[in-house]
């Protein structure tokens, strides 16, 4: 147990990761089926009420976005990259625990609005957040919103703010400074390539949200007008901010999918990647672009054609680098011995779906004609093709590839086949028909609709689409859990996969490398026309590897963040206080701590 | 360590001084009507160079890693296109709204 | 787990051939660059929008804040010789000038005080109009760096006092340099936006 | 692929009429041209879906590992294609960004000289409608002459919303302390359905509104209803009793009655009993749903910010009867 609360290793803490958001994802994803179950039927379904409707879909999507999907992308971060780099652990392994522990405690407080109605004298289930995951001003203002529920989100996003932007920099640092020796920039395998981009976008992205979240406060707690037209302030203000992250965001959701699929390709069809450098710089070239787009959210905010013209044209731009991509991961397959593995159905599934997606993003690109689909089922279904189709696929192809090296035992290929298909076949369901009921003119975030709109059956096929995912993530999870009961008995390259992480035993030791490896190619392990594989390393090292020890301080620190909004919340000024005691100390103690790296 | 070699007390003390004599010159500016109709192009120019002069002596970018510069310069343009575009998009609509 | 530190120079070689403390710092002050652009955005946009006075010509005191201005450069310019005394190992003056950064840090701060009180005897306060709001938050937040700043100087000041900070900690006083410069540079930006640019 | 096609053709019998909110049956000039720049661009990404879901079916049905067969050539890029593949998706977009540009500046909101001006509000959650020209005001349901240009000003007395009539063209944001334009001529009479299309609280679901676009002298009638005063019930009347009561009652702080009361929180009540919708056009004006609205609004639009209000059941008869006398 100590060993688990206070351990620095990235290879823990990527577990530790994974499970936690995992956690989130079912929780967000038992949100979904609620939200599906209630739209089954017109004119009120289930029977859920409008408020707790409300609290449904906004702590869907903010536990899927922040919750599960980040995270899940972190768990392979921190368990991968320094095994591809070729590094004994980040560059912070501290301040990485930091990370774990405040996104978890964001996580939890966040969560703790379902139950915490009794503390504000109110129902249970009502005080969860409830403003939609972009939180809108005005609706967030106090006039609007005067309960506790919008303080939840706000204090909740901040303190996951802390997490990420923390990863952030570990990462950058990590990838640019840690890598073994001969392991240059473009030597670097496409996921930790894509991480790197993705971390450059925390770090630039999150301190925009990071201020619109302290102005939202600022008029909530002390009676500022930031986003109150009363006092002169404009709503539209906070639309800018949050989209200025809000769509960075998205493509920290998706680049290290498409990079988890960048290495799952050429494993399974044994071909290098095509167009490696190609592949890298459009990723690059993405997430440039993607500061640039962030007004096609506020299409019908009415910009004026200038900045519409400019924003879609920007837009649609992106199109070009991705499908770049796209292109590059079709001519990878092309020629190869493609091995069909659960983890390749996975990857082609991203690609197939993530196209759907691509395009339903293009006719949204195009101002005029997303007047019609903004905030209707058809963006529902652009982000579900985006998200689900895209994101976790590629995230599951991920779990597959390296569930064996993280934790030395193979899933099942049969189980994961039916969790595939079935994965496929409910995602299509779910959200093809909502391309439909939107533009037969059904909004989104109503938990009730007219029968006379004629969208029910649409909206049956997405209930029974979104049941068959829950089944299908069911036998996943059974997938996962029944390796616990079985022996670690996988290779160390099951895939026969070319990265250094397939170098090392599955589970790695803790300090990963016996002796930290020179690289000379961009695929270590295989023989290519001008290299040979790397020889193995030696069984056991050489000479003692210095492991630093577990630390105390970082989960320490973590707590005072959940205690200051606590206490912001409750309005009592000591715990804030208190809270920040706990922070100061904590800082002051790990940074004197003696903690050998 | 090289710093050092390129940059040295005397080189802090004449930054210094030219720090001071840009501040003076910004409140004299700001002070003169003559210059009222240049002001704020002057100002953001004369900022611009005690920033610069700042990150890169203080902070010594001039002589580190270039790759500090871009790990700095990077976000800092994001920053500056950040407001620039603000700026555009808020005074751009509240003519259109006013005007027409 | 921990084991004897034969390879204790393995852990020292970085691919870039820089300090990962340092590296990280330039990538948190880049970071730190889209919050204060974030701020000064949402200050430039609410110029002119306030709906009741008093406006920024009534109430900013140009030569005041000049003094400030004066008094953070020269703490920059007391930091970087603090930063070189450590580094030639001169402690005894690397103490000192330790301490004139961080005072010259509080007086900005006792400044920034007196400021915010005289403006709020004016009638300017967080919620009279969109300039307080702005005017405060923004210089607010510059504020609170400096106090961290002063606060982590101070840290030093003292550890250097035990004996506990010496040329071979050079890098962590570089890296306060880094923060407290960068503290400077925003304060520059902001004193043009926000004062002379009325 | 035959899920596809099935829904494909689901699609093209969603022209039929049966689906009031379908932005596929564009009836004014705005919606046609949003109808038309979509329709184009579905098409290019038609092709560009088939094409592409094509190779990459191709490629894992080609190219499926054989036992005992060789190790494949390791290719690692191709600069010609590399280029071919960046340029070709740059050519489509241009095909779909200019059309877009000229869709944008041809439907950014300004009507001909001599439009009928409308101004929109939204409130939490139902909709007020001002004819600033023909000094009339109407509520949830909007009226409106055919062929005939309509420039409409909106904006918000509390959170945003958003104005949502799909055959009549695309939804544009009421925002308060700002004023929003879109311009559209309808082109046939008819009934139009519409909802609020932005997150506005509680009963966001339930902010629905009509649009009835009339013939000129349908529309002339309907204007000088709305001109006219309140109807004045008669003498004995149940819908005079009902006045009774209704000045009595807390109806007066919140709704006006031309004469009657000056409320400003609710909507203007001075010609609801003409009104074929009550409530944001959420249920229809009979005299079961006033009896229950009266009863407890909340409990039918939840959030909704009328109280329930307590009167005696003969009470409700009358306020009812006087209502509905309001044509
Ligand atoms: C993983 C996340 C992700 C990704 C990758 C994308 C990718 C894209 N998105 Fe999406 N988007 C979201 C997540 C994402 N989006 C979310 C969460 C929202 C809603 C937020 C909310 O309101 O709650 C949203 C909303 C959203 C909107 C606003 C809609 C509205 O509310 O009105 C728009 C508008 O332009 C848009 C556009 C695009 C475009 C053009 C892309 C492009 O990057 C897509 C590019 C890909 C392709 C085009 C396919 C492959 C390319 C080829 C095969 C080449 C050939 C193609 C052509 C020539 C066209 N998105
Ligand atoms: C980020 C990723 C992501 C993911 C993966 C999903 C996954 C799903 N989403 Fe999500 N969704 C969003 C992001 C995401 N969503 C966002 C950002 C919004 C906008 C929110 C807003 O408007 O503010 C949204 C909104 C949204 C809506 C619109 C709500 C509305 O506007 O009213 C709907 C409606 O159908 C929906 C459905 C689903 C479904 C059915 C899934 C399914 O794929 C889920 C599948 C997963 C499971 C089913 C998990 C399995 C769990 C079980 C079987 C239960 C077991 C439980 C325990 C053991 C505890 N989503
Ligand atoms: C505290 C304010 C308040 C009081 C008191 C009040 N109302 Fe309302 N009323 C409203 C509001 C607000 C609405 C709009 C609600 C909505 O649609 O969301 C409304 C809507 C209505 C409507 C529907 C109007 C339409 O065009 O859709 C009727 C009818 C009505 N009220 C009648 C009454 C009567 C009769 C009384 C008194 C017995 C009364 N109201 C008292 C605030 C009030
Ligand atoms: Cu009004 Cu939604
Ligand atoms: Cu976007």
């Amino acid at each position: 147990m100590k060993r688990w609360l206070t351990t620095t290793d990235h290879k823990r803490i990527g577990l530790l990761y994974f499970w936690t958001a995992f956690g989130f994802f079912l929780i967000g994803g038992l949100e979904a089926l609620i939200i599906r179950a209630q739209l089954v039927r017109p004119d009120g379904g289930l029977g859920v009420s409008a408020e707790t409707f409300n609290q449904l879909f906004t702590m869907h999507g903010t536990t899927m976005v922040f919750l599960a999907l980040m995270p899940l992308s972190a768990a392979f971060f921190n368990f991968i990259i320094p095994l591809q780099i070729g590094a004994r652990d980040v560059a912070f392994p501290r301040l990485n625990a930091f990370s774990y522990w405040v996104f978890l405690l964001g996580g939890l407080f966040l969560n703790a609005s379902f139950i915490a109605g009794p503390l504000f004298g109110a129902d249970r289930l009502s005080v969860a957040p409830d403003a939609g995951w972009f939180g809108y001003a005005n609706l967030t203002s106090r006039q609007f919103s005067p309960g506790p529920n919008v303080d939840f989100w706000l204090l909740g996003l901040q303190i996951l703010g802390i997490a990420s932007l923390a990863a952030g920099f570990n990462f950058v640092v990590t990838i640019l400074n840690m890598r073994a020796p001969g392991m240059r920039m473009l030597r670097l395998p496409v996921f930790t390539w894509m991480t790197l981009v993705t971390q450059f976008l925390v770090i630039t992205a999150f301190p925009v949200i990071t201020v619109a979240l302290v102005l939202l406060m600022f008029d909530r707690f002390f009676g500022t007008h930031f986003f109150l037209p009363s006092g002169g302030g404009d709503p539209i203000l906070w639309q800018h901010l949050f989209w200025m992250f809000g769509h960075p965001e998205v493509y920290i959701l998706i680049l290290p999918a498409m990079g988890i699929v960048s290495e799952v390709l050429p494993t399974f069809s044994k071909k290098p990647l095509f167009g490696y450098t190609v592949v890298v710089y459009s990723g690059v070239v993405i997430a440039f672009l993607g500061w640039s787009v962030w007004s096609h959210h506020m299409f019908s905010t009415g910009l004026g054609p200038i900045a519409d013209s400019v924003f879609a044209g920007t837009t649609m731009l992106i199109a070009i680098p991705t499908g770049v991509k796209i292109f590059n991961w079709i001519a990878t397959l092309w020629g190869g011995q493609i091995r069909f593995t659960t983890s390749l159905l996975f990857a082609v599934g991203f690609i197939a779906m993530f196209i759907i997606g691509g395009l339903s993003g293009v006719t949204h690109a195009s101002a005029p004609s997303d007047l019609q689909q903004t905030d209707t089922y058809y963006v529902v279904a652009h982000i579900h093709y985006v998200l689900f189709g895209g994101t976790i696929l590629g995230l599951f192809a991920g779990i597959y590839y390296w569930w064996p090296k993280m934790t030395g035992r193979l899933l099942s290929e049969s189980l994961g086949k039916v969790h595939f298909w079935l994965t496929l076949i409910g995602m299509n369901l779910a959200f093809f028909p909502m391309h439909f009921s939107g533009l037969l003119g059904m909004p989104r975030r109503i938990y009730t609709y007219s029968a006379d709109l004629g969208v029910a059956r649409f909206n049956q096929l997405s209930t029974v689409g979104a049941f068959l995912i829950g089944i299908a993530t069911l036998i996943f999870f059974w997938n996962l859990l029944r390796t616990r009961w079985r022996p670690a008995n996988a290779p160390a390259n099951p895939w026969d996969g070319a990265t250094l992480e397939w170098a090392i035993p599955s589970p790695p030791p803790v300090y990963n490398f016996t002796v930290i490896p020179t690289v000379t190619s961009r695929l270590p392990l295989w023989q290519t026309e001008r290299h040979p594989p790397m020889t193995p390393l030696p069984d056991r090292p050489p000479a003692p590897i210095h492991v630093p020890g577990g630390s105390w301080w970082p989960m320490i620190t973590a707590f005072g963040l959940p205690i200051i909004a606590i206490g912001a919340l409750a309005h009592l000024i000591p715990i804030v206080l208190a809270g920040a005691g706990v922070v100061i100390v904590g800082i002051y103690r790990w940074a004197y701590e003696p903690f050998e790296m | 360590m090289s710093e050092q070699a390129h940059a040295t007390t005397g080189t802090y003390l004449r930054v210094a001084l030219i720090l001071v004599m840009i501040t003076l010159i910004e409140v004299g500016v700001f002070y003169v009507p003559a210059f009222q109709g240049v002001l704020v192009p002057v100002l953001l120019v004369l900022s611009a160079v005690k920033f610069a002069l700042v990150v890169m002596f203080y902070m010594h970018l001039k002589f580190d890693n270039r790759f500090f510069t871009f790990l700095f310069g990077g976000p800092l343009l994001l920053a500056l296109a950040v407001i620039v575009s603000l700026l555009f998009i808020f005074y751009g609509t509240v003519r259109l709204r006013t005007g027409t | 787990m921990t084991h004897g530190s034969t390879h204790a120079h393995e852990a020292h070689r970085t691919s870039m051939g820089v300090d990962s403390r340092k590296m990280a710092f330039w990538a948190f002050i880049g970071s730190e660059c889209l919050l204060f652009g974030s701020l000064i955005a949402t200050y430039l946009v609410y110029k002119g929008r306030s709906l009741v006075g008093p406006y920024p010509h009534e109430i900013l005191n140009i030569p005041f804040t000049s003094f400030s201005t004066f008094d953070l450069l020269m703490s920059s310019l007391a930091m970087v010789l603090a930063l070189a005394a450590v580094q030639r190992g001169d402690m005894k003056r690397g103490k000192l000038w330790l301490l004139i950064t961080a005072l010259l840090g509080l007086v900005f701060l006792g400044g920034q005080f007196w400021e915010f009180s005289h403006f709020v005897h004016e009638g300017l306060g967080l919620t009279t109009n969109l300039f307080g709001s702005t005017f405060y938050v923004l210089t607010g937040t510059h504020g609170a760096h400096v106090t961290v700043g002063v606060i982590w100087l101070l840290t030093l000041w003292i550890q250097a006092l035990r004996g506990k900070l010496g040329p071979g900690n050079a890098l962590t006083v570089e890296i306060t340099g880094l923060y407290w410069h960068f503290v400077d540079v925003v304060w520059i930006v902001i004193f043009t936006v926000v004062y002379l640019i009325q | 692929m035959r899920l596809v096609l099935a829904l494909l053709l689901l699609f093209l019998t969603a022209c039929s009429g049966q689906f009031p909110q379908s932005v596929f049956a564009p009836r004014s000039d705005f919606s046609t041209e949003l109808a038309g720049l979509f329709t184009n661009i579905f098409w290019w990404a038609v092709a560009v879906f088939v094409f592409v879901e094509m190779l990459l079916l191709i490629a894992i049905a080609r190219f499926r590992a054989r036992p005992g067969a060789a190790h494949p050539k390791p290719v690692h890029g191709h600069t010609a294609l590399e280029i071919g593949w960046t340029l070709a998706p740059a050519l489509i977009l241009v095909f779909i960004a200019v059309p877009t540009m000229r869709a944008i500046f041809a439907t950014s909101g300004h009507a001909p000289e001599g439009a009928l001006r409308v101004e929109v509000i939204g409130h939490q959650w139902w909709w007020e409608y001002r004819y600033p020209t023909l000094n009339i005001s109407a509520y949830n349901e909007l009226h409106l002459p055919v062929r005939t240009a309509i420039q409409v000003d909106m904006t918000s007395a509390d959170v945003i919303h958003s104005f949502w009539v799909p055959r009549l063209g695309g939804k544009r944001d009421l925002i308060q302390g700002r004023t929003n334009r879109i311009a559209f001529r309808a082109d046939s009479t008819g009934e139009y359905w519409g909802q609020c299309a932005e997150f506005c609280g509680a009963s966001h679901a339930n902010m629905r509104l009509r649009v009835f676009v009339e013939s000129d002298s349908a529309f002339q009638r309907w204007v000088d209803q709305q001109r006219a005063a309140p109807a004045t019930p008669a003498k004995g009347s149940p819908a005079e009793a009902g006045e009774r009561v209704f000045r009595r009652s807390a109806c007066i702080g919140c709704h006006t009655i031309a004469g009657v009361a000056q409320g400003k929180v609710g909507p203007d009540l001075s010609h609801v009993g003409g009104r074929a919708t009550i409530a944001g056009a959420l249920f229809p004006n009979t005299t079961e749903t006033l009896h229950r609205w009266i009863l407890n609004a909340p409990s039918l639009k939840p959030g909704a910010s009328m109280p329930p209000q307590n009167v005696s059941p003969q009470d409700l008869d009358a306020l009812v009867a006087y209502l509905q006398s309001l044509k």
